[in-house]
């Protein structure tokens, strides 16, 4: 395991820009797909990503496959794909430009020269210019406080109900996944790969799912079969491993 | 930077009129240097045109707006305190009211922004008032009596559905005033971010010499291999 | 009295900021005039190496202490200011600085990951303002007095290289054309498979293990001369 950490709030570019600074290497497509794998991996061990990014992470996992892939076999690409390509080339290009300038202003911050503002007077009677000290709007009454906290109420629970939701999110590793798919190959033999994904209750789930089949596809556990081009496929396990 | 322009800036957050005393501790420099110094900055504000002064009363210095406009200053002060509130201002009263008294930190997670400018405006037209809290470090606002007044209830119990509003436990939960699982979740969000800038607590003084280096709070295992990622991040500098 | 002096008198009382607009309605001159004679009093304020500062952000002015000398006014105000910013805020504010009034989803789109919690820490600690929209997702957030103040700048433009990015087309281009992160190659995937209501999607996360919050790593603290074109900032000491 590399000993790249995130903080919680960083995300999957932020992972990336660290591999391919350790790796020392420059942004570019074909350096990209070299380090696929080590991102992969990483995401798939990591404990610093928030269940609630595991779609970002992995998104990001799938577009460096599909780089990868798009290096092994060139001629199955359109320049539609290269240009999707680029694409994620120059964005990690602009993200690491705004993370060297975080670097010099932490260090402007770091000098300490705060200004600050005047402080109120004490008493409220400002420069003895006003003679009074109270200032009612026209239109109060208890109603409007009423009116008003009630509605601070109501954003407040909905936020807390977003929260609470969130706590109880279970995270889907990768492995879970890849186990979940093999017995259900076991036992099914054949299975439909719109089905499983179909089975999924998030993206996250989609995108876990996907990735599961394709390191299983990758470990030989099991191969694809597809009647016509852009017809149903269907999951079936390795041959050989039947023997 | 020159002494003089130093006193300048304390001149100029001050509240308080000060005399050459208090400068000369807060600038830390002698009492003779700063007099020759208050001397010169008075000469500079008094002797030209301009739209503030440095008044003395009483061997206490203070910086002042001129005079000669007094009446637009005041018509300009007016305008800031007259007129309805804006929503924000308004929300900020209403919680108060019915939370009060409540710090400035809670306040702004109840409505997760920043409420210094709102409050100086609600403690500018008397509507709240601000005490030293028992936590040292903060102060606690309070709708004014006027205001009390103003709205016609003898007590702030008196106003519309108080209990429930005052006893919420959506609220307190948000606080983090009672357990419940997302109990941290709202802690975290607002842990450290409360940089307080208003808070004049007489409490410590700044320790110049501390550095951020010196500033994390290290509180459980987790927060240590945080602190390793943050140090592989800096290196790559 | 000359209109420079009372534009002085009035940022002098002010507890807030002011714009070109309000200075005009209140001084009771053209908006042409009160720019010139604004101008002149900035560069009277900030040319200098005075005490006092007129700082600018989103074309609001406000008078501060100079940051030269933030020690001793931060020990005369017996204040505290937190200097902590984890990676991720410190990465989201530099994004909002230099290319603000940003919308959340080209914050997202060049960090390439949900920022609705960074975004409420930085809102709740007043270093970024929003402007609220009809649409929340329309919303828009650009750096705040209080942040440049933090800095210890006289406005945004004193920040390294912040023309480069300010106006920059490729970084237009890009957020114009890139895919927000949760959308792209799974989009044409996932709509075909009518997945339940998606849960976990990255919006409004919100999170429990904001620990990373404490830390903060500040190197080099004095050492601004390491940092490139950032020589503007430096005033002479």
């Amino acid at each position: 395991m590399m000993d790249i950490k995130i903080d919680k709030f960083q995300g999957p570019l932020s992972l990336l820009l660290q591999i391919i600074e350790k790796e020392e290497l420059d942004i570019t497509s074909v350096n990209l797909a070299k380090i696929a794998d080590e991102y992969l991996e990483y995401v798939k061990k990591s404990s610093d990503i928030l269940p609630e990014s595991m779609a970002d992470f992995l998104l990001l996992a799938a577009k460096l496959l599909y780089l990868k892939s798009k290096a092994l076999l060139p001629y199955l690409f359109t320049e539609e794909d290269q240009e999707e390509i680029e694409d994620l080339e120059s964005k990690l290009k602009m993200y690491k430009d705004f993370v060297d300038l975080s670097f010099k202003i932490q260090k402007i911050i770091g000098r300490k020269k705060f200004s600050f503002f005047r402080e109120l007077p004490k008493n409220n009677r400002r420069f003895n210019l006003l003679v009074e000290t109270f200032f009612p709007p026209k239109n109060i009454v208890p109603e409007t406080l009423k009116i008003q906290f009630q509605k601070i109420l109501d954003k407040v629970e909905v936020l807390e109900e977003s929260l609470e939701k969130r706590t109880i999110i279970s995270e889907i590793s990768i492995e879970e996944r890849i186990l979940y798919i093999k017995n259900t190959i076991v036992a099914k033999v054949k299975i439909n790969f719109t089905k499983i994904l179909k089975e999924a209750k998030s993206k996250t789930e989609i995108i876990v799912n996907f990735l599961a089949i394709l390191e299983l596809a990758k470990q030989r556990e099991i191969v694809f079969d597809q009647d016509d081009l852009f017809g149903e496929i269907f999951v079936e396990k390795y041959k050989e491993l039947d023997n | 930077m020159e002494l003089k322009y130093l006193l300048e800036s304390l001149f100029f957050v001050s509240s308080k009129s000060l005399t050459l005393k208090e400068l000369a501790d807060f600038s830390k420099k002698d009492i003779s240097e700063v007099e020759k110094s208050l001397n010169e900055l008075i000469s500079e504000y008094n002797e030209g045109n301009r739209g503030i002064r440095i008044i003395e009363s009483g061997k206490k210095y203070q910086m002042a707006s001129a005079p000669d406009n007094a009446k637009l200053v005041q018509e300009f002060l007016q305008t800031e305190v007259s007129g309805e509130l804006t929503p924000a201002s308004l929300e900020t009263l209403t919680i108060i009211a019915y939370r009060g008294p409540i710090k400035k930190s809670e306040i702004e997670k109840i409505r997760g922004i920043n409420c210094s400018l709102i409050l100086r405006n609600l403690l500018i037209r008397g509507l709240v008032e601000e005490k030293a809290s028992n936590e040292a470090d903060e102060n606690e606002y309070s709708a004014s009596l006027e205001f009390i007044k103003f709205l016609g209830v003898n007590s702030l119990k008196d106003l519309p559905e108080y209990e429930r509003f005052n006893k919420n436990e959506s609220i307190d939960k948000l606080l983090g005033k009672i357990e419940s699982p997302s109990q941290s979740l709202f802690e975290n969000l607002t842990e450290n971010i409360e940089a307080s800038e208003d808070d004049n607590s007489p409490e410590e003084d700044i320790d110049s010499s501390s550095n951020a280096e010196d500033i994390e709070a290290v509180e459980d295992i987790e927060d240590i291999e945080d602190i390793d990622d943050a140090d592989d991040i800096e290196s790559e500098e």
